[in-house]
């Protein structure tokens, strides 16, 4: 095996199990794999945004194809940059105007489209379908989204959620059983996502685990088991000392 | 100067706001080409932005390691990480790899990112499971729903559920695909009608709040 | 089984092509194979043009559908580079499809851009797959209609392909925008005049009792403005509601913090910041680095962010704006150290995690009604009533467009559609 | 403090506690629960199981040490597969941050079944490009890859005798956990150079992929470490992805039996309470 994949076992293990450490409680190993995270994040998107931006998008389409226009946005970016003289700070205002203002403008018509329009066309179906030799019919079938009694309980729900955030209208007499049957459905959702997103989330854990038994094995010098042992070990001296502590400001 | 100040910045909105929703009826190559113009224009000035950024970073934890407060020693740690990431990576030329070797660079990312952030998201495992154990209770009726129907679906997406329980799966599926899509879709529309007011509001200057100093 | 009652469903214009199935059908039993010269007739009103409402580099051909349009019947498309051509055998196929294919009712054209009727046959040549139209340049083009190894080619039609400069096909989508607008300035306007009931919210009523707490504890109030930048409308919401929440907590003399993920709203939310500390008298008492930056990165933001929660102990968290999955462990963390948490978020992947975690939870459009209810000024507030007539607007075409869309079915009649396809999502 | 009230305010590094050795040990010890196999993981598996002897499959393995845990276990049965039935494993990837995860993989299995490198399989690795190698090696698969990713030129490797290039390819598959990825296999290859191509992908991105396998571009899909343990099944090789499974099904149980039991304690509390107010 070569030596920096070694290397690599041992400190991946070490900062796997320093955060792992977080969930007893705080302590020294987790803060040192925080900090390094934050540190090591940060020289990423550096080094990242250098490549990009400054290497990719400025500096070779400028040299070799003579793009100046991209001048333009740097001035902007440079504008951002007053905020540290306070009496030209004003000046950044225009880079944030432009910002927000290209944003909002892109957002308007996209957002109809997709969220609105498309929402609406695809909560709009016939409730009665045409089946071949039966003539128009109602179907029942519960597992096809498309069928009459969905399409039926889908325009309930979307019509019920909907009355739920009319916010200039008091929710009582029916207004409240529909703002009612809102909340149920809105619950109903978050339960069912919840229940959902449960088998991502233990996926993400086993992936760690597996990695953690892969270098367990005796090729990378079995990191897991020293440093597990070293993690627990920290723990213990760290929580005798602080009840040692604790006792001391108590008297 | 009021002007210079407070109207022309309006101004610029106004303009980059209009211009960029009419672009999306315009289907004219000019007017593609004027949206990926932007939005790499976009990405450049983000990338100045980053200075902001980090010139806040830096100055809080140089404060701390001055200052020798509380922990200042973990600070120490945090600028070792980014000075290091950033050597290597200027050294690596920005790849993680190259012609399929892995860099210098792609060893931090393989070896520090991956499994910090792998571990970071890992966490979610336990969380998911104490925020069930706590907030799962039936104190109403709609606690009670949402209750059912997260245990629904849990037992519905696991081989050994679906074996205890063999509707639960197709029961999940119903959940999922009919009443989970129609709330979802509820939300969004509300959501996205909130976003297309706000965006005019902001492109017509009536919220301005954005560029800081409230009301003036 | 699905697929069938879908192809049903299209109406009139499948009907025709199931008539002419039949009569292929019959046709092939009385004299098979069909014989070119019966069968395979010229092709009847066949036009080309540039596709309206586009880029360019595309042409659109249509022709009326033959009464022997069958499966077993293929029609190609010819194109030639030039305009004086005299064997049209010899242009080159460019495409070949079965006979029963690509109808004008196939197409995603809405009524008010529809060039024909809908039994027609249409075909859109775009570029790409070995094809390459150049905008400007005139094509000649022609249908053959193909049956064994005969081929009968109609007369050639000539088109430019040149690009638009409106999409006439989302016209629907500029006019809802306008109505809107309309609705929303309408709506202040009403606003300016006359008070406007807003129902309570009971996340909002929390802001307050949480500050207060924060003050009674003596410790500080975390707020964090969420994952996305200044130009995300929810970004937006948490910034505006930052300020309200400073201008209390300045009130209170209480510290705030704020990390953030991105810059630019760093740099913003520092001004708001600062305008609140200004508005409520105690410009002293502000911080240059209550707002501060951590890192871009999504979980090392998370993990010192939970530093921080365990660390400063805030009695108070805040999550307003948009997150990803480090929304739960954010809250888990925040739920840990006892502190009472308000969460306002148009995530609706996240919402579940907030509303099981946090003590309030402002669910979607509620983030944007928020800045509404605690400053009641008369555009926030006509807004909010903007956005409700809208909905109500919705509403009403959710439930008469499933009216007419049933009738349709019923009665088997087009006319619902000149309703139905002003609201799809016409490209 | 009473006994349910006392285990409604349990400590959470109990819970903890519980979901880690929920996850552990399945891992360490796979039961091995019965798992229903769906048509669309059939679906690959069947077509590998009809291919015969000394067919070309081409592996890529399109993804990032970050999807590594659903797209791993999946790798490492389709290439247990292909090489018990003897085919010819040609595997490269579109990622350039995976190949060294990809290299590990295929090194790995091929090591374990007792492979020869160039002669039964070879590892391309990567090639820049993005979806223009889908295309390059469409017309020619050597200009794509002129090496292995040890540095072996390609036209010599025994492996490779009679590719030239996509249409030589028998079975392709391809892991993606993005783009590109399975799409972009069948809008850039299977498309143009007609082979029959299959996918893989992780849980989240399923859904999204399910038009392409109703409309027959893909001819199976194998979605998240669910469908990586369903292959395992099929091919009886119990690895990752069923103790995968194994663990997900403790822990989803694990989580319903703590609520279930959080709010019997909460009732009960509940009735108590209610008891002692009609009481007094």
């Amino acid at each position: 095996m070569p030596i920096e994949s070694i290397i690599g076992g041992w400190v991946a293990t070490g900062l796997t199990l320093f955060i792992f450490s977080f969930l007893y409680k705080d302590n020294p190993l987790f803060k040192v794999a925080e900090n390094l995270y934050v540190g090591v994040s940060v020289g990423y998107t550096i080094v990242k945004t250098f490549d990009t931006v400054i290497v990719h998008l400025i500096w070779k389409p400028i040299v070799e194809t003579g793009e100046w226009s991209l001048l333009i946005p740097v001035a902007i970016g440079t504008l951002m940059l007053t905020r540290y003289v306070p009496k030209a700070a004003w000046i950044s205002r225009y880079a944030f105007a432009f910002i927000v203002g290209v944003g909002s403008g892109l957002a308007i018509p996209r957002t109809i489209s997709s969220f609105i329009l498309k929402q609406i066309e695809d909560t709009v179906r016939p409730i009665l379908l045409l089946v071949p030799g039966e003539g128009v019919t109602f179907t029942w079938s519960l597992l096809d989204p498309t069928s009459s009694l969905n399409t039926i309980i889908i325009l309930i729900g979307v019509s019920a959620v909907l009355f739920y955030f009319f916010f200039s209208v008091e929710h009582s007499g029916p207004g409240k059983v529909v703002a009612r049957t809102g909340i149920l459905f809105l619950m109903i959702a978050f339960g069912a996502a919840f229940g959902y997103t449960v088998m991502a989330r233990m996926s993400l854990l086993i992936g760690r685990l597996t990695d953690l038994i892969e270098f367990s094995d005796p090729s990378y010098g079995m990191p897991t088991l020293w440093l597990l042992g070293l993690t627990i070990l920290t723990l213990v001296v760290m929580s005798r000392r602080s009840s040692g502590k604790q006792t001391k400001e108590e008297e | 100067m009021i002007f210079l100040r407070r109207q022309l910045p309006l101004l610029i909105t106004l303009i980059a706001g209009l211009v960029f929703a009419a672009q999306y009826y315009v289907p004219h190559p000019a007017s593609e080409q004027m949206l990926t113009s932007v939005t790499k224009w976009l990405q450049i000035i983000s990338g100045f932005a980053l200075v902001l950024g980090v010139s806040s970073l830096f100055h809080v934890h140089a404060a701390k390691i001055r200052r020798k407060e509380a922990g200042w020693g973990y600070s120490f740690i945090l600028y070792v990480g980014m000075l290091g990431t950033i050597a290597v990576g200027l050294w690596s030329n920005g790849k993680e790899a190259v012609d399929g070797a892995s860099t210098a660079f792609g060893w931090v990312y393989n070896y520090m990112m991956v499994p910090l952030q792998g571990t970071m998201f890992a966490i979610l495992a336990f969380f998911i499971a104490s925020a069930a154990y706590r907030s799962f209770r039936a104190r109403s009726r709609e606690a009670a729903v949402l209750l059912i129907a997260a245990v629904i679906v849990m037992m519905g997406r696991v081989p050994l559920g679906e074996h205890l329980i063999p509707i639960s799966g197709d029961l999940s599926q119903w959940i999922l695909n009919v009443l989970n899509a129609s709330v979802r879709r509820a939300i969004l529309i509300g959501v996205s009608l909130g976003t297309v007011a706000l965006s005019i509001k902001i492109i017509f200057g009536i919220e301005r709040s954005y560029l800081g100093g409230g009301k003036e | 089984m699905k697929r069938e009652t879908l192809n049903v469903k299209r109406g009139k214009g499948d009907k025709s092509c199931l008539a002419a199935l039949l009569i292929a059908a019959l046709l092939s039993l009385f004299d098979s194979p069909v014989s070119a010269e019966t069968a395979l007739l010229p092709l009847q009103d066949v036009r080309a043009f540039d596709t309206p409402s586009d880029g360019g580099g595309s042409l659109t051909i249509l022709w009326s559908s033959a009464p022997y349009d069958s499966a077993i019947m293929k029609y190609q498309i010819l194109l030639g580079e030039e305009t004086a051509l005299s064997d049209p055998a010899a242009m080159k196929v460019v495409a070949e499809f079965p006979a029963d294919q690509h109808y004008v009712h196939d197409s995603k054209w809405p009524w008010w851009t529809r060039p024909t009727t809908r039994d027609q046959h249409q075909f859109t040549l775009r570029n790409g797959k070995g094809i390459a139209l150049k905008d400007w340049t005139a094509y000649t083009i022609a249908v053959a209609a193909v049956l064994n190894d005969d081929r009968v080619i109609a007369r050639p039609v000539q088109a430019t392909p040149q690009p638009n400069w409106v999409n006439w096909n989302q016209m629907n989508n500029f006019l809802l925008m306008l109505l809107f607008g309309g609705i929303v300035f309408y709506a202040i306007g009403t606003a300016r005049k006359r008070e406007i009931f807003l129902r309570r919210i009971p996340g909002l009523d929390a802001v307050d009792e949480a500050i207060g707490r924060a003050t009674e504890l003596g410790k500080p109030i975390l707020y964090l403005t969420g994952a996305h930048d200044m130009t995300d409308p929810s970004t937006i919401a948490a910034a505006v509601i930052l300020g309200r929440v400073a201008k209390r907590a300045a009130g209170y003399e209480t510290d705030l913090l704020v990390p953030h993920r991105d810059p630019i709203t760093m740099a913003v939310c520092h001004e708001i910041t600062k305008q609140a500390y200004l508005e409520a008298g105690k410009p002293d008492l502000f911080k240059d680095d209550a707002n501060f930056f951590i890192t871009s990165d999504q979980f090392s933001y998370t993990a010192a962010v939970d530093g921080i929660m365990l660390r400063k102990k805030p009695a108070t968290n805040f999550f307003m704006g948009y997150y990803f999955a480090e929304a739960l462990l954010l809250t888990e963390t925040g739920a840990s150290t006892g502190a009472i948490q308000i969460a306002g978020t148009d995530a609706d992947h996240q919402l579940p995690f907030f509303v099981t975690t946090c003590d309030y939870t402002l669910i979607g459009e509620e983030l944007f009604a928020a800045s509404a209810y605690l400053s009641r000024e008369p555009v926030q507030v006509g807004t909010l009533r903007g956005q409700d007539i809208g909905k109500a607007f919705i509403l009403g075409v959710l439930g008469v467009g499933t009216i007419l869309a049933t009738l349709g079915v019923i009665l088997d009649a087009q006319w619902p559609h000149f309703f139905l396809d002003i609201f799809k999502d016409t490209k | 403090m009473t006994f349910t009230e006392r285990m409604l305010k349990i400590d959470r590094r109990i819970i903890f506690l519980v979901i880690g050795l929920c996850t552990l040990l399945p891992l360490l010890y796979p039961v091995g629960f019965p798992i229903r196999i769906s048509p669309e993981v059939r679906g690959v598996y069947d077509h590998i199981e009809l291919l015969p002897e000394g067919s070309v499959f081409l592996l890529s393995l399109d993804f990032d040490p970050a999807s590594k845990p659903e797209l791993q276990p999946q790798s490492i049965a389709l290439l247990h597969h292909a090489f018990r039935k003897n085919l010819r494993v040609v595997a490269m990837t579109l990622w350039v941050s995976g190949t060294g995860l990809a290299d590990q993989i295929v090194t790995q299995v091929a090591r374990e079944m007792g492979k020869e490198n160039g002669r039964d399989y070879v590892f391309l690795g990567w090639s820049p490009g993005g979806t223009a190698v889908i295309i390059n090696m469409g017309q020619n698969l050597y200009g794509a890859f002129p090496t292995d990713y040890n540095g072996k030129p390609t036209r010599e490797l025994p492996v490779l005798h009679g590719v030239n290039n996509l249409r030589d390819v028998n079975y392709a598959v391809s892991l993606g956990a993005g783009n590109p990825g399975v799409e972009a296999w069948y809008v850039f290859g299977k498309d143009k150079y007609k082979f029959e191509l299959g996918g893989g992908c992780t849980g989240v991105m399923a859904p999204g992929l399910y038009p392409l396998l109703r409309s027959g571009q893909i001819n199976g899909l194998i979605g998240g470490l669910r469908g990586a343990a369903e292959y395992e099944e099929l091919i009886g090789q119990k690895g990752h992805a069923i103790a995968g499974m194994d663990a997900q099904s403790a822990t989803h149980m694990a989580i319903i039996v703590l609520v279930i039991m959080c709010n019997l304690f909460y009732l009960s509390l509940r009735t108590a309470a209610r008891q002692g107010q009609s009481g007094a």
